[in-house]
């Protein structure tokens, strides 16, 4: 039955992809782009990955679409058609995939338990990540745990997005023409029972940011969809009430201390540790049991986590937002 | 050997190179960034595909498998943590060619490739 | 078999039953506002019965309390989403086939 | 002690987001300065514990090997470690003149923060031992040189980062392919362990077709990545348009470690003298050859010469590529010197194209008339710089160019040796255009003299990369050491 | 009765998707993936009874979410760009 809905899946996905190479309109490349990943998230539950699943959505359909849109907006809508066939292009993407297709001779079939990948490394983190580090999510355990270097990196990588997009568009109002108070941007206001179902909307989701931040190690989620859920809530808040409102609730300032502070929590615990004298990020010695100091440095580096997520995206969202202004 | 096994690496495959097909083969900056969302997101598909093993669940402690006699089977969860820090580059490298793309526009009027050029060759 | 399962089947097979419906309406109907009609007909009718079929198999459980919100969540936001939607097209000037001189 | 190798990157990661949490732009240049000498200290100790103690492993969280993340510093990562953050160390005084007058105030910052990120990647690909966690490294270098590039004055800066963007992100998405495809063979993510498994489960002998893949792979989108011939269309750009300060950087560093990625990865990993080797060795050994004529021909056409030099970094990878693909253990003690070799004379041209750029206002041939007169200290260094890239005996390039054509030699190609020397005459042509137009050549119409020389705190970097240049012509005791450690843990690793 | 469900969901999907993908104009695209996106939400939680797993209904949620989001943030686009191009004309012609 699972091989079934694989299947389908799979087909959708590949008739999105071609739908996006032939549409010549962003706009609905866009929208396909949203399916597509809709889609790919579909499959990454029905393969057992529902943290993926549950980044994937979030990012994908939400943050991803909004940003394309947001860029979209003060570019052109339409794609020229190019001047040229692409042929070569077709030869390279034939030659590549033909090479992989070859590579994939010699991997063990989709789906079998004794694969090198089940045999090696990942029986310690089913068997012992229980024991040795306390969440049912397993997940969570390697993500945090044994391989919570990556997740620094990770934090960083986004932390790093930001603050090129800050360095590259401009957060700062200063760059906003000297012109008197700019009216306030077009908004979806005069619908009244938009705004209405928003304000009940909007706590809800923020409840369910930090329920999904605090049961991270019981269930799918974490701080990085926690943070990117709450981000949506206030990009929410602000796509209804008009940016500037927004801005008065979380203001820009306020985003690039909440994101640095964010990536220092994570590095603090971190060299906690080491003044514990552990080694960098060894949480078991943050309390008198092992199993409970890895709980609060999970606890504690998730929330350093969730925290500069949130902060990014919504720096990201009004980047793109105030450039527009500006510039329209 | 079985061929119809690796029907979900093969549909990964093709996905990443019509992703690939749009980054190389369009002139248009958004359209091309849309490609490279394709494009890692259908390498995201191949990793989780490889942790899949048939008739497992997801791997997080039930507790019903605490309970039964028979231990659970859970998927691989090593690659699910590594494509979560993949989506996380993935989003990021979006936003940041995004960003570049609005800027491109501003200074030159345009986010068609041939047209940047000639404008570039024109001064 | 009991009798909640049976009433489960019931509600799932309405569920699809319409769900179908909506999605040959959003396919065959020939413009924006009979298909925006066919989708938001049965869409929150649709959700109704397949969540609720699954409330009934879960018993008082968290998931049943998840599946209350997934309903509360889907049929106000789907529902905002269509009115909103069917506004804004209207206020872009898309103008509905009937209303059109030529009528095909 | 113990902490040295997570510090060599923890330092300049937490330092970034501290540049942020203060606005002024001398606070940031402060930290950023702080952090780059520091991490460049820690650097030298752990050069010096691998040479006289033998390798440093650190595990991450505190978790083994294979299953959590661990450093493992031996000889190659630390001289590598050394290259990148001994740069950052000289860039960074020097950034503080040249960034003030490229990059706006309010964005500045921003600018260290991103420098300090890039910095951090570089040296976290350095020094990790595991693959995804490389992965990880290389897109936070990359991601934050894409908008350091865009951070250009002119308009051509920002479609140069997005081709390097896209390019880049192409290039790292095949090694993340790479790397998938060796973990499901291997089911490890650990270098050294993915080598061990790669034998014990006889993976190796057995002609798989997975592994094959793999490494075409990676190597594709490692070449992406340092620019090798065909694939180098991202890199004149990028170094052309980028802030001064970043190709400064860029130039000296970011080739190298993904340089030192390609040596890990197919001398690491798969042990030496397999076919593998010796087939991969061929196939880069055209588009190296190919990089060095072509590239330095083009160079020698070039007017804006910041350009210039970045054709002539393309040949200079060639060389690079050159040495490791002998599969020699002259040969890779060549590639891995030039590594370093080429760090210092990049670094140095690059520094006075930014001290002309910071007095002139641009870099096309026709401003450099002149300039022996009005800049002495700068183009004199620069004229060192060029000796050294032509590889006169008494500097630095001398050194890496003779071992290349030691190793030649032993394997008896002599074609090769030609084409090496050829590269070298072609590289006198392109420095001797310029070191004629600002000596021999008059300044335009003697405007006001209001250009002098360039202030010291660019002059005392550049200065300090000349005497390099020299010292390591001479002394070679320290790189060459240290080259050959590397070569002998990669050739007999196995 | 659950692989029934979710074949019967993933037909709607696929009808949507069609949609989609016709257009014309953008508002049917629009349409058509908000419902796409009910329907997603549906088929996880389907998914999740057929697999025996219901606690992860957490991602039907969030899809649910996300969906919303992502359609309230398409019309803002249409309300904040009132040239953007909606290709009303082809549906018209």
């Amino acid at each position: 039955m699972e091989t079934t809905i694989d299947i389908v899946l799979l087909t959708f996905l590949c008739i999105t992809a071609i739908a996006i190479i032939y549409i010549r309109k962003l706009f609905c490349g866009i929208m396909l782009l949203g399916i597509f990943s809709l889609l790919s998230a579909c499959l990454f539950v029905t393969m057992d990955a529902v943290d993926v699943a549950f980044t994937e959505a979030a990012v994908g359909t939400g943050i991803s679409t909004i940003l394309l849109l947001g860029a979209m907006g003060q570019t052109n809508a339409h794609e020229k058609r190019p001047p040229y066939q692409p042929l070569i292009a077709l030869l390279v993407v034939l030659v590549t995939g033909s090479v992989l297709v070859y590579g994939t001779m010699d991997l063990p079939v989709f789906g079998t338990p004794d694969a090198p990948i089940h045999l090696h490394v990942a029986p310690r983190y089913i068997q012992q990540s229980p024991i040795e580090v306390g969440p049912p999510n397993m997940v969570t355990s390697v993500l945090a745990s044994y391989r919570g270097f990556d997740t620094l990196g990770e934090t960083a990588v986004i932390f790093t997005a930001g603050i090129a997009l800050v360095a590259l568009l401009g957060s700062s109002q200063k760059k906003r023409p000297p012109c008197a108070s700019p009216p306030q941007p077009a908004t979806l206001h005069d619908h009244l029972i938009l705004r209405i179902v928003g304000k009940m909307f909007i706590p809800l989701i923020l409840l369910f940011a930090l329920y999904v931040q605090f049961h991270g190690d019981y269930g799918p989620g974490g701080g990085f969809q926690a943070g990117v859920i709450f981000a949506s809530g206030i990009i929410l808040y602000s796509l209804i009430f008009g940016l500037n409102t927004a801005m008065r609730v979380v203001s820009p300032k306020a985003l690039r201390l909440l994101g640095s502070l964010g990536v220092l929590l994570f590095g603090g615990v971190g060299l906690l540790c080491i003044a514990l004298g552990g080694n960098f990020l060894d949480y078991n010695t943050l309390a008198a049991r092992p199993v409970d100091g890895q709980h609060l440095g999970i606890f504690l580096i998730e929330l350093g986590v969730g925290t500069t997520v949130f902060a990014i995206m919504v720096m990201m969202f009004y980047a793109f937002s105030l450039r527009g202004r500006n510039t329209s | 050997m079985n061929w119809v096994g690796h029907y979900n690496y093969w549909g990964a495959i093709f996905l990443m190179m019509s992703g690939f097909y749009v980054v190389i083969s369009r002139g248009n900056l958004i359209k091309k960034l849309i490609g490279l969302n394709i494009f890692s997101t259908s390498v995201f598909l191949l990793y989780i595909t490889m942790g899949k093993i048939k008739g497992a669940t997801a791997p997080i402690l039930t507790e019903a498998s605490q309970l039964t006699a028979s231990p659970q089977i859970y998927s691989n969860p090593l690659p699910h943590v590594l494509i979560l820090t993949a989506i996380v580059v993935g989003v990021a490298t979006t936003a940041v060619g995004l960003a570049l793309t609005v800027r491109i526009n501003e200074r030159y009027g345009t986010i068609e490739e041939d047209e940047i050029r000639a404008k570039d060759d024109s001064l | 078999m009991t009798i909640l399962d049976i009433t489960t089947a019931l509600c799932l097979t309405a569920g699809c039953f319409l769900g179908i419906t909506g999605g040959f309406g959003i396919y065959r109907l020939p413009d924006f506002y009979t298909r925006l009609h066919a989708s938001s007909v049965t869409d929150s009718a649709c959700a109704f019965l397949i969540l609720f079929g699954l409330m009934l198999q879960s018993g008082f459980t968290l998931a049943t309390v998840k599946l209350c919100f997934i309903f509360f969540f889907l049929v106000l936001s789907s529902t905002t989403a269509t009115h909103a939607l069917a506004k804004t097209a209207r206020s872009r000037g898309l103008e509905p086939l009937l209303g059109r001189e030529d009528k095909r | 002690m113990i902490h040295l190798p997570i510090a060599q990157v923890i330092i300049p990661l937490l330092a970034a987001p501290l540049c942020l949490l203060f606005r002024s732009k001398h606070v940031a240049w402060t930290i950023a300065l702080c952090a780059t000498w520091l991490s460049f200290g820690v650097s030298i100790l752990l050069a010096i514990h691998v040479t006289t103690v033998g390798p440093l492993s650190y595990n991450i969280g505190g978790w083994p090997a294979p299953w959590g993340i661990s450093y493992y510093i031996d000889a190659l990562n630390a001289f590598v470690l050394l290259i990148v953050s001994g740069m950052s160390a000289l860039v960074l005084p020097y950034a503080k003149k040249s960034v003030e007058i490229e990059i706006d105030d309010p964005s500045q910052p921003y600018f260290y923060s991103l420098l300090l990120i890039c910095i951090t990647g570089l040296l976290g690909i350095a020094a990790t031992g595991d693959a995804f966690n490389m992965y990880v490294f290389l897109e936070l270098s990359s991601l934050s040189s894409y908008a350091l590039i865009g951070m250009g004055p002119r308009r051509r800066a920002l479609t140069a980062a997005y081709q390097y963007l896209i390019m880049g992100t192409i290039g790292a998405t095949f090694i993340l392919i790479g790397i998938g495809l060796l973990y499901s063979l291997t089911g490890t993510l650990n270098i050294h362990d993915l080598a061990l498994q790669l034998r014990v489960n006889d993976i190796l002998s057995s002609e798989n077709r997975t592994l094959l893949t793999a490494f075409a792979f990676l190597t594709v989108g490692l070449s992406l990545k340092l620019a090798l011939f065909p694939l180098h269309l991202w890199l004149p750009n990028a170094y052309t348009y980028a802030p001064s300060v970043v190709t400064i950087f860029l130039a000296a560093t970011a080739t190298k470690v993904a340089i030192y990625m390609l040596l890990r990865f197919c001398f690491g990993v798969i042990g030496n003298g397999t076919v593998f080797q010796m087939t991969l060795g061929k196939i880069i050994l055209i588009p190296a050859l190919a990089a060095i004529l072509v590239a330095s021909i083009v160079a020698i056409f070039q007017y804006d010469i910041k350009r210039m030099l970045a054709y002539s970094s393309i040949a200079q990878i060639g060389y690079m590529i050159l040495g490791i693909s002998f599969a020699t253990t002259t040969g890779l003690t060549a590639g891995i010197l030039h590594m370093f070799n080429h760090a210092l004379m990049k670094g140095l041209l690059f520094m006075v194209m930014g001290a002309v750029s910071y007095r002139v206002g641009s870099v096309y041939i026709n401003d450099f008339r002149g300039l022996g007169r009005k800049m002495p200290w700068t183009m004199s260094a620069f004229v060192i710089g060029g000796l050294s890239l032509m590889g006169v005996p008494m500097t630095a390039g001398f050194i890496s160019k003779w071992y290349l054509v030691k190793a030649a030699l032993e394997n008896g190609w002599w074609d090769v040796i030609i084409l090496i020397l050829l590269g070298s005459l072609l590289a006198v042509v392109y420095i001797w255009r310029v070191v004629e137009t600002a000596f021999f050549n008059p300044s335009h119409e003697h405007e006001e003299e209001e250009s002098g020389e360039a202030p010291l705190s660019l002059l005392i970097p550049m200065w300090s990369l000349v005497i390099a240049n020299i010292y390591f012509g001479i002394d070679t005791s320290l790189p060459l050491g240290l080259a050959q450690q590397a070569t002998a843990i990669l050739m007999g690793a196995n | 009765m659950y692989a029934a469900a979710s074949l019967a969901i993933l037909v709607v999907m696929g009808l949507a998707l069609i949609r989609a993908i016709l257009g014309p104009t953008a508002f049917d695209r629009l349409l058509s993936v908000n419902m796409f996106g009910t329907k997603t939400v549906l088929l996880i939680s389907v998914i999740g009874f057929l697999t025996n797993r219901p606690d992860f209904l957490d991602i039907a949620l969030v899809y649910a979410l996300v969906n919303f989001l992502s359609t309230i943030a398409v019309l803002r686009y249409f309300e904040q760009h009132k040239s953007a191009p909606t290709d009303q004309k082809e549906s018209q012609r």
